[in-house]
Formats: C-alpha cells, sequence, structure tokens
C-alpha cells in the first residue's frame, strides 16, 4: 500500500472522528491541517463547524506542531463567557507528547483537550529537498507510492520518502499519540501505550566521533547563515517563556547580533532549555527560512536524557520532567576526582 | 565601561597562565577553599572566585558567559551530594551539570573548559588538589579563542 | 549634514536628586564644544537621546529652558540598565547627547493666550521647561494668565522644589501643589489632580491646557476639561514611546502613520483621537 | 548608449576588471541557499537563480552594522566615525524588485528633516547591475505594485538574459561611466534587443498572482479596528521570516557592544521587527502592541497603507519573499483576499 492511499484513509477517518466530536459537542473547537497556498506547505486551520471538517487534511507535509497553538492558547480557543474551551487537536505522535509534556509542565489541563490521534508515517524534510532542486521553482508535490514526486516547469524529480523524511522521523519510535492510561477520555482515534522504547542513537554516533575541532567547525558552518529570526523558537511547542533569554534585557546576557559567538551561544542554550522537554517533532528545522539543520542537536539531546535518566518526554503527565527532578544514584562520572 | 576591567591579556613571551572563574557555593566549597588558605595548602593563583549561595543557583548561563567573555575555564564546586545547605541544590545542579558538559562537548568545546568538582568545608586538601588538576586540564587546551568577537 | 547618529559629547556639571527615595536625580550637562552648545538650539517640549557611551541610550525630555544658558538639564527616573548608569555617574563623566529631537510644545501658537499646565509625578520636566521659558523676562509679556496645577502622591515626591517656590512667590503666576493624601507639614492642597482641576476650574476662554503625567491622571483631568467646556484642540499632551534612534528611521515609535519621534511627541487631543490605540 | 553584449564566459573576464576597484557582491551559493556576498572569484557567481533568500538590501544595509566606535581613556571618551562609507561598490545580479526596493530605501532614508548617512553614502557608491526575471515565480507580484520582471528604472545597468550571452544596457550614468571601462563587451544587434523585449513580454504575460493595491490601501485606511485582523494573526506563529527576508523592513535596533578588555566599543544597529513584542515594550512594562494581533497587523498597515500616506509610494517590491518564507503559510496572498473580502462584503450590504 503506497502513502497516498495511507493518508486518505487517514484523512477520511479523521474527517469522520471530527465530525462525530463536533456533533456531540465533546470538543467546541478543532484545530488541524489544511491545504497549504504553496506545494511544500500546509496551513494550520481553527473550524468549529461540521461544514468546515471536508476542510481537514492529513499528508506528509504538515509538520507544523499543533500545540503551539495551546500554550499561550490563541483566542478563538478561549469564549469571553465560557472561559477556556474544549479543544480537539489532530495530533501525530510528537502533537500528542508535546501535550502530554505540556500537561507534565502545568501548562495546560488535559480534561480541556481532546487528543485526536492519527498514526504518522513522518514528514517530508522540505527544506533538503528545495536545496537539492535548486533554483527552480517547484510548483507540485505530491507522495505516491513510496517517492515524493516534485514537479517543476520543466522537470519531475522523484526523492524516496524514507530518505528524504525529515531526519527526527526516521528514528521516530512514537509514530501515534502516546495513550495516558490514567486519562483514558483524553484520547480519541488512533493512540498507542509505549513502554520500553528502545533507541540505539546510532544516526548521531557518527558526529560524536568526531574531534572537538571537527565538531566545532560543522556546527559553527550550520549556525553561520543564522538571521536570528526565532522561527525555531516561535514554532516550539516548548519555547512558552514569556520573556526569552536571548530577549532579556536587564542586564544583557547574550548579543543579539548574528556574530558567530552570539549565534552560539543562542542556539546552545536553546538547546540547553530543550533537554527532557523536546518531543522530536522537528518543527525548530522545518520552519527555518535559511535552512538550518537543528535535528542532531535534539537527538543528542534526547539520548543524553534517555540514557542519563531513563526518560523520553511527552509519555506520561505525572511522570515529572528530568531536570527538575533528581536521584541520589545519578551518575557523576564527569565530576572532577582525586587520581 | 566606565570601571573598566583592569586585566590585560597576557603578553606571549612569558609562559601562558590560564585564567579561570570558579563558582563556590557558600556552604561547602567557598569554606573549603578558605580552609585551604588558612591551612596554608598551596593551590594555582589562576582562579578567580565568584561566591554563590548553592550550586543550585548556577545557571548555564553563567557558565557560557564566562566562556564568552574569555575566560579559559570555568570551575564550579558545591556540596557533595546528600549535605547540600538546601537539602537538594547540588542534586538539581548535577542533572543540568551533565547535561551542560556532554552537549559542551557535542558542540565542539573542548570538554576540559568546563570543570565540575565536590569540595566539603573540611576538605581544603581536597579543593587545592581538584583546583591544580582542574588548572592543568585547562592549561592543556590553551587560550579560549573560539568567542573572540572581529574588532 | 553631519551625521545624526553621532552624540555631542557633553560632561555632568552637577547631579541633583530630586526626590526623597533618590530613584529620580537631575543631570546638568555641560557641552565639550562650545559650537555644539551653540548649534543645540531647541524650544520646551523637545527631547534629546542621551548615552552613556558603551551603555545604551534612550531618549530623555529636556528639562531645563533655553533662557538657562551655559548648560542643559536631563531629569531622569531610575528604571533600566541605561537610566541606572545615568544615576551611577559622577560629576565629570562623558555623555553622549543628540538632538534636539521632536516637536516640542507649540512656543509660536501659544503666544497671545492663557496657559493651565497641568503635571502629575515625574513627568514635570518638560513643563518646568516651558514655564521657565515664558516665566522669563524676554517671553513674559508674550503670554497670558499662567495657571500651574502639579500633583504627587506625597510630598516627598514633588520635583523641582526650589524652582517652585520661586514660582509660589511671584505674581504673575498661579502655582497650585497638591498631594494625594494629608500630610503633617503640608500646608498647601490635597487631593487628585482632578479634582483640583476641578476645583481651580480654569476658563477656556482662549486658553491652552497642557497636560503631563501618568495615563489614569490624565484621562481623568481631561474629564474635568471637557466638563468646563474645553475643546479638545486646545488640550495639549506629550506622548512617551519606545525610540531608539529618535529620527524617523528605527521605526518602532509609530503610532498609525506617525511617528512619536519626529510627528510628536506633543500631540492635540484632537489630533490623538484620530490615531490608533497603540500607544 | 548603444546596447551591449556580454558572454556568459567572459563573466569572469567582467569580474575581474572591475574587482580591482570595486566591493564585487553577486549572487552566491551559501549553505545551498542564493546570497549576495562579496565574492573573491568570478567561479562563485551564479546568474541563473530565482531569488535569493536573504535580499540583497543586506549588502547595503547590513543584519548587523557599526554606526561609529570609541573609546575611553580613563574618562574621556573619543568617537571615531566609520571611514569605509566611500569604497565602491558593484551589487551584481540583483532582481528588479530587489533593484526598486533599493530606492524605496533610498527615499525613506533620506526623507525627513534627518538624513541617514550611512546608507545614503554607501548607496551612492554602489552601482546596481540589474538582470531581468525570465521566469517569475508563482508568488511573484512585482507588475502590481508598479514594478515590472524586466523594470530598469531602478538600476545603473540591466542584463537580460538571452541565452548564451546577456544584452547589457547602461541606464544611468553611473551605468555609462562603468561600461566605458569595458571596451571589449560588443555591439548588441537589433535582434537581440528585439529578443530581450519579447523575453520581458513573455515574463510579464506568466505573472499568477495579482492585486489591486489601490483598493487594498483604501479597504485596510478606513479597517483599523476590523474582526479579520484577529483572523489574520490567528495561526501566525509571531516569527519574523517574512520582515527579516523583506527588502523594504528597515526597522532596527541600536547596541553598544564593548571590548571591555581594550576599553573601546562600538554602537551598532541590527535589524529588529515590528513582530517580535520586545520591539515595543517599554522599560515600564507598558506595551503599545502586546499581541500577535497588533503586530501583524502593523507589518500589512505598514506597507499597504502608512507607506502611501507617508511617502506616496507602496512599501512592497512584490517579491513574494514572505509569502514563501512564511512557515506556517498564513501568507500575503490570503491576508490580502481576507481584507478584500471585507469590501465585498460592505458592497453587499450596500446594494442589498
Amino acid at each position: 500500500m503506497g502513502l497516498e492511499t495511507e493518508n486518505k484513509d487517514i484523512e477520511t477517518n479523521l474527517r469522520e472522528i471530527a465530525r462525530g466530536l463536533l456533533k456531540d459537542k465533546k470538543v467546541d473547537v478543532i484545530i488541524g491541517y489544511m491545504e497549504g497556498t504553496l506545494p511544500m506547505l500546509s496551513q494550520p486551520i481553527i473550524i468549529d463547524s461540521e461544514e468546515d471538517v471536508e476542510k481537514l487534511i492529513w499528508n506528509n507535509l504538515c509538520y507544523v506542531n499543533l500545540a503551539k497553538y495551546l500554550v499561550p492558547r490563541v483566542p478563538k480557543f478561549v469564549d469571553s463567557e465560557k472561559g477556556n474551551l474544549t479543544v480537539g487537536v489532530v495530533s501525530k505522535g510528537c502533537v500528542g507528547r508535546a501535550l502530554i509534556h505540556l500537561a507534565s509542565e502545568n501548562k495546560i489541563k488535559l480534561d480541556e483537550i481532546k487528543i485526536i490521534g492519527i498514526p504518522c508515517n513522518g514528514v517530508v524534510n522540505r527544506q533538503r529537498i528545495e536545496m537539492e532542486i535548486g533554483e527552480k521553482e517547484i510548483l507540485e508535490v505530491s507522495v505516491s507510492g513510496n517517492n515524493v514526486i516534485v514537479k517543476g516547469k520543466d522537470f519531475e524529480k522523484e526523492f524516496p520518502f524514507d530518505e528524504y523524511m525529515n531526519d527526527l522521523c526516521k528514528t521516530c519510535k512514537i509514530r501515534k499519540p502516546p495513550l495516558v492510561s490514567k486519562a483514558p477520555d483524553l484520547c480519541v482515534g488512533e493512540c498507542e501505550e509505549y513502554s520500553n522504547i528502545v533507541d540505539d542513537f546510532s544516526d548521531i554516533a557518527e558526529f560524536e566521533a568526531l574531534t572537538p575541532e571537527e565538531k566545532w567547525n560543522q556546527i559553527t558552518e550550520e549556525l553561520s547563515v543564522c538571521t536570528r529570526c526565532y522561527a525555531c523558537r516561535e514554532a516550539c511547542p516548548m519555547c512558552y517563556c514569556n520573556l526569552c533569554f536571548v530577549d532579556q534585557n536587564k542586564p544583557v546576557w547574550f548579543g543579539k547580533t548574528t556574530d558567530l559567538p552570539d549565534v552560539f551561544v543562542y542556539h546552545l542554550i536553546r538547546a540547553m532549555h530543550m533537554a527532557g522537554r523536546c518531543v522530536a517533532c522537528g518543527a525548530c528545522s522545518l520552519v527555518c527560512p535559511v535552512g538550518i539543520d537543528l535535528n542532531k542537536i535534539n537527538r543528542k539531546l534526547e539520548k543524553i536524557v534517555k540514557e542519563r535518566f531513563n526518560f523520553t518526554s511527552g509519555l506520561d503527565p505525572d511522570v515529572l520532567p528530568p531536570m527538575v527532578d533528581f536521584k541520589m544514584e545519578d551518575a557523576q562520572e564527569f565530576m572532577l576526582e582525586e587520581d | 565601561m566606565t570601571e573598566p576591567i583592569v586585566e590585560t591579556k597576557q603578553t606571549e613571551n612569558k609562559e601562558w597562565e590560564p585564567k579561570i572563574i570558579a563558582f563556590l557555593c557558600n556552604w561547602c566549597s567557598y569554606a573549603g577553599a578558605d580552609l585551604a588558605g588558612v591551612s596554608r595548602i598551596q593551590y594555582p593563583p589562576n582562579i578567580r572566585i565568584v561566591r554563590v549561595p548553592c550550586s543550585g543557583r548556577i545557571n548555564a548561563y553563567f557558565i557560557i558567559k564566562s566562556l564568552t567573555d574569555g575566560w579559559d575555564g570555568v570551575l564550579i564546586s558545591g556540596c557533595h551530594p546528600g549535605d547540600c545547605h538546601y537539602i537538594s541544590g547540588n542534586l538539581v545542579a548535577r542533572r543540568r551539570f551533565a547535561i551542560l558538559k556532554e552537549l559542551l562537548e557535542f558542540f565542539g568545546i573542548e570538554p576540559g573548559r568546563v570543570n565540575f568538582m565536590w569540595a566539603s568545608a573540611a576538605e581544603g586538601e581536597r579543593f587545592a588538589v581538584l583546583v591544580r588538576k582542574a588548572t592543568e586540564i585547562v592549561k592543556k587546551l590553551g587560550p579560549n579563542t573560539k568567542f573572540e568577537k572581529k574588532w | 549634514m553631519p551625521n545624526p547618529y553621532i552624540p555631542m559629547l557633553t560632561r555632568v556639571k552637577s547631579i541633583i536628586s530630586e526626590n526623597e527615595v533618590r530613584d529620580i536625580k537631575t543631570l546638568e550637562l555641560e557641552f565639550q564644544k562650545k559650537e555644539e552648545y551653540k548649534a543645540f538650539d531647541y524650544i520646551p517640549g523637545q527631547f534629546a537621546e542621551i548615552s552613556i557611551i558603551g551603555k545604551g541610550e534612550c531618549p530623555i525630555g529636556i528639562a531645563s529652558s533655553p533662557t538657562e544658558e551655559g548648560t542643559i538639564k536631563f531629569t531622569i527616573k531610575k528604571m533600566g540598565t541605561v537610566t541606572s548608569s545615568f544615576h551611577n555617574s559622577d560629576i565629570g563623566d562623558t555623555i553622549g547627547v543628540r538632538g534636539p529631537l521632536g516637536n516640542g510644545w507649540p512656543m509660536e501658537e501659544l503666544k497671545g493666550q492663557n496657559i493651565v499646565v497641568i503635571g502629575g509625578g515625574f513627568a514635570f520636566s518638560t513643563l518646568r521647561s516651558l514655564v521657565l521659558y515664558i516665566l522669563d523676562d524676554k517671553h513674559r509679556k508674550d503670554y497670558g494668565d499662567i495657571t500651574v496645577i502639579y500633583g504627587n502622591r506625597d510630598s516627598g515626591e514633588v520635583l523641582y522644589r526650589d524652582v517652585l517656590e520661586e514660582w509660589e512667590k511671584r505674581d504673575d503666576i498661579n502655582v497650585v501643589l497638591t498631594i494625594d493624601r494629608e500630610e503633617e507639614s503640608w500646608t498647601r492642597k490635597v487631593g487628585f489632580v482632578a479634582a483640583v482641576v476641578k476645583e481651580v476650574a480654569p476658563s477656556p476662554d482662549n486658553a491652552v491646557a497642557i497636560i503631563c503625567g501618568p495615563p489614569i491622571m490624565i484621562r481623568t483631568a481631561v474629564d474635568e476639561l471637557v466638563k468646563i467646556g474645553w475643546k479638545d484642540e486646545k488640550i495639549l499632551n506629550s506622548l512617551e514611546m519606545r525610540m531608539k534612534c529618535g529620527i524617523g528611521k528605527c521605526g518602532r515609535c509609530n503610532i498609525g502613520e506617525k511617528f512619536v519621534c519626529i510627528d510628536g511627541p506633543v500631540f492635540s487631543l484632537a489630533e490623538l483621537k484620530k490615531m490608533p490605540n497603540e500607544y | 548608449m548603444a546596447e551591449k553584449l556580454l558572454k556568459k564566459d567572459d563573466i569572469g573576464k567582467f569580474y575581474s576588471e572591475l574587482e580591482k576597484e570595486y566591493k564585487f557582491y553577486a549572487p552566491t551559493k551559501v549553505k545551498g541557499n542564493i546570497a549576495f556576498k562579496k565574492i573573491s572569484n568570478a567561479e562563485e557567481i551564479e546568474l541563473d537563480y530565482l531569488n535569493s533568500k536573504v535580499p540583497p538590501k543586506d549588502v547595503l544595509f547590513p543584519q548587523k552594522e557599526t554606526i561609529f566606535e570609541y573609546r575611553y581613556e580613563g574618562k574621556e571618551v573619543i568617537i571615531e566615525e566609520r571611514k569605509d562609507l566611500e569604497d565602491k561598490l558593484i551589487i551584481f545580479g540583483v532582481r528588479p524588485c530587489d533593484a526598486y526596493s533599493f530606492k524605496l530605501l533610498e527615499d525613506f532614508f533620506a526623507s525627513g528633516d534627518f538624513q541617514d548617512d550611512i546608507f545614503l553614502k554607501k548607496r551612492e557608491n554602489a552601482t546596481i547591475i540589474g538582470i531581468g526575471c525570465n521566469s517569475p515565480r508563482q508568488s511573484c507580484f512585482c507588475t502590481s505594485v508598479g514594478g515590472h520582471p524586466f523594470q530598469k528604472e531602478s538600476t545603473d545597468v540591466f542584463l537580460s538574459d538571452l541565452g548564451d550571452t546577456y544584452l547589457v544596457e547602461a541606464i544611468s550614468e553611473k551605468g555609462e561611466n562603468l561600461l566605458k571601462k569595458l571596451s571589449w563587451l560588443a555591439d548588441a544587434k537589433k535582434a537581440d534587443v528585439e529578443k530581450s523585449k519579447e523575453l520581458a513580454k513573455l515574463a510579464e504575460e506568466s505573472f499568477t498572482t495579482k492585486f489591486d493595491f489601490d483598493l487594498v490601501t483604501k479597504v485596510l485606511d478606513e479597517n483599523f479596528e476590523h474582526p479579520v485582523w484577529q483572523e489574520i494573526s490567528e495561526s501566525c506563529i509571531g516569527c519574523s521570516s517574512c520582515t527579516f527576508l523583506c527588502p523594504t523592513c528597515t526597522c532596527f535596533d541600536v547596541i553598544d557592544e564593548n571590548d571591555e578588555y581594550n576599553n573601546r566599543g562600538r554602537r551598532i544597529r541590527i535589524w529588529d521587527t515590528c513582530q517580535s513584542c520586545l520591539y515595543t515594550l517599554e522599560t515600564s512594562g507598558h506595551n503599545p502592541r502586546p499581541a500577535k494581533i497588533q503586530r501583524c497587523r502593523n507589518r500589512i498597515m505598514h506597507k499597504f497603507s502608512y507607506y502611501p500616506s507617508n511617502y506616496d509610494c507602496l512599501g512592497c517590491v512584490g517579491c513574494g519573499r514572505c509569502i514563501t518564507a512564511c512557515p506556517v503559510n498564513n501568507e500575503l496572498r490570503l491576508i490580502i483576499d481576507k481584507i478584500l473580502e471585507i469590501q465585498e462584503k460592505s458592497g453587499e450590504k450596500v446594494s442589498a
């Protein structure tokens, strides 16, 4: 079965569920994806009536993490009389994880949302395809069989989906939203309970083996084009601070210029803040207007947290996130010791 | 700018000595450093001490800011696990340090630039030994030039 | 034309701590180059971008009047990084000044009219400049009666005590000082500015009201004025907005299509009502 | 001056003759995307491109730029103005929309009582070599803002891609002087000029995105307060891709950067954006534009309403970068549609 039929099935199912939820008044509004106006994009949409259900779509270009719209809630999710509305969120695995993790940080209440679970096959790495096509305009993108077919004025190119998937999706083990046993009402559609996620992190092993100098060169080259537009931060469901550390100006901590040290520090500290919180949705890299790839860093964070604290983010709203928790027996091999 | 930092960079011809900023917790390590002093235990003069209430107070900003400001190394010391004056400040900090240490390495900063240690108020000797060790590590790495801005 | 981003250098000549809690200081600045002072031709109500080089720059209303020769003054409340560094500066320190900027109070148009000055809290600096300008022998005959209503939370907050006391002694100006709550040694009025405006009831005939202060004071005082027949065109207001360049280039101080830095900061209430509510 | 021909193989010669006198900026590939950079080798030039990611405005108005440098000697401050503003520049291979943006920027920075010396001096010393757009993108709409894929007015020299050769036209005096230095350029034939005109016509016909901006401006002027803004700002995530990649956005922040070890520093300006909440946040905590709705509105109003009333032209060159850059696809075409819908609806009401 090809990807397009799979997606079509999911889409039909999704519309069915969405219609049911709205009809039974189980949710007031639903946030999902609709067809984008450009070939490589999809658009978030908020619907509140059954007629609009047909606008909902699902394909491999739905990369925005919709949990972003819940913290803080966009105005449409709050009613002037009723207060917070019940929101149905069209959730692939990482959107579900983001919602559950945000609940563990007390940023959202799970009884005010409904996770509409859909199984995700991964999203297309649009920057990589755009770069490989180069200076030609992409007019049409479709997924067929296991290929992404990109058409332009005088060219047509096929990209194997397995390879041109976003890097984080390639290693994703949580494709459906996690089922929370304590809140069975939370999920509709396809969700799954996860335990003992095994990951060997072989994808970043090669990079890890480099010398500090080589790593520095690669990372700084990647970051050298950063324009500090903060699209990565704004697209990240976990970046909800009212005042981000780079914006703090009493006192100013870090420079705001695009000089390498300042850019580097921004990305380093942002990574630090993502430890144990990143849900591997890859939105930060996919929204970057200049195509910076932050996936490697996110994978490394996942690895550290998994290996040190045996934690996978966004699986259980009742487990404390690792960075606010501790164990007496945490490993401390990195501490200086007398010989 | 009205009160400029008077320290200037060392000239080339003398043997290069690293400058290390040390964040010491008030209750154990700072007292440990004090003990080393009053017991006349020698330790390298390369460290400049900043006293903080607890190792849990140390934000990753402090460490990275120190590196971007040109310090060659950063040393952080707190109470031994279980001895924290605030019960668990150092334990939470330990997780933070673990992540930061690995991340810095991943970003290509030499892992030896930032060192963490425990030293209690009674361990003047241990404090001196570990500072010596940290100084050696940083000295081997050479000056920290990665964050210099172009002028 | 010289580069408008390059500040003129001045030196701090004196520092006056204006209130009891010591978070408001007046810095008196002397230009390092005489010709730059001569070129610094300003009217009351204008502002300047002043900076401690190395700390940053911020827009501050000029508190001195052009009639006080030799120096310029700025009254600064300690708020953020830059204003704090002004507070930490010593006599003799170098301070950069770019200006004068903005339109200022319309001194020409005010001629021949009675003037009602209503101020609250520390937003009195450009009003001080205005009143001093009018009270100067050269200009006094050009303007009608002056009424100054100046309110504060308590007596410790009153700025520019010495000039206020001088004004009170003069007979060509009516000074009404008020504080919010009664205090033992306070012999003047007690009550909010709006209440005092109601009591004084300045006549709108051939008169202009100039109001500066916290938003709530402005709103209530304007309400009182409108009740006794004041027109929006005759009520002037000076706005504040975050600014960087002060010369209409950096973009952030726009209210609709107007830039506060070059089209303002002085707007009449009638003009403000036409602008979108983004200030 | 008569039109000339430049063979594509001769770009190297063209570059090497000019690079001694000028700083030569050209479109080149940086990490997979086209950007305008000072190049050191003619091979780096990529003329066969759609458009650059970051607009060429960053050559004259870079993201980070020194305003002046200063030194502390005790309490004395010594200010040093920039000396590199007199350098001569060539910006090679600029698309007509971006070339037009230089004119908008120049007009803006020269407007009012205060002139932005830094930009204007650089602009004066820059020679812009434009290149026609043979195949505009679907997201391009320069014809709607008074531009054209072969608009030559804002350039000094204009190139048209004829296949193996470029037709070279001197547009301004600066351009003529430049071409005089390149006497080896062959004269163009009439057919070449005709072909270029033909290409221009084809390009113009290929436009699919068209707007009536007079109407947009009119609707915007009347609808500052309208529920449509809520709808427009709904899916915006508040990143600043649209403003940072816009060739006409000019807002900046001013910062003092210190080199404390050497008692010196520089006052710099860096790009700022109206999409950031800090942009208008005052020290007191008051923020005139605290929410996304006001910030989205400010961007649109600035380009299509404030610009026309202040400078009598649209603040947009129709390059379509904000359309392609928006990560949530909340793009200008949809926004304009929504704005025009207001007009249609109110029209219905009147007729009913």
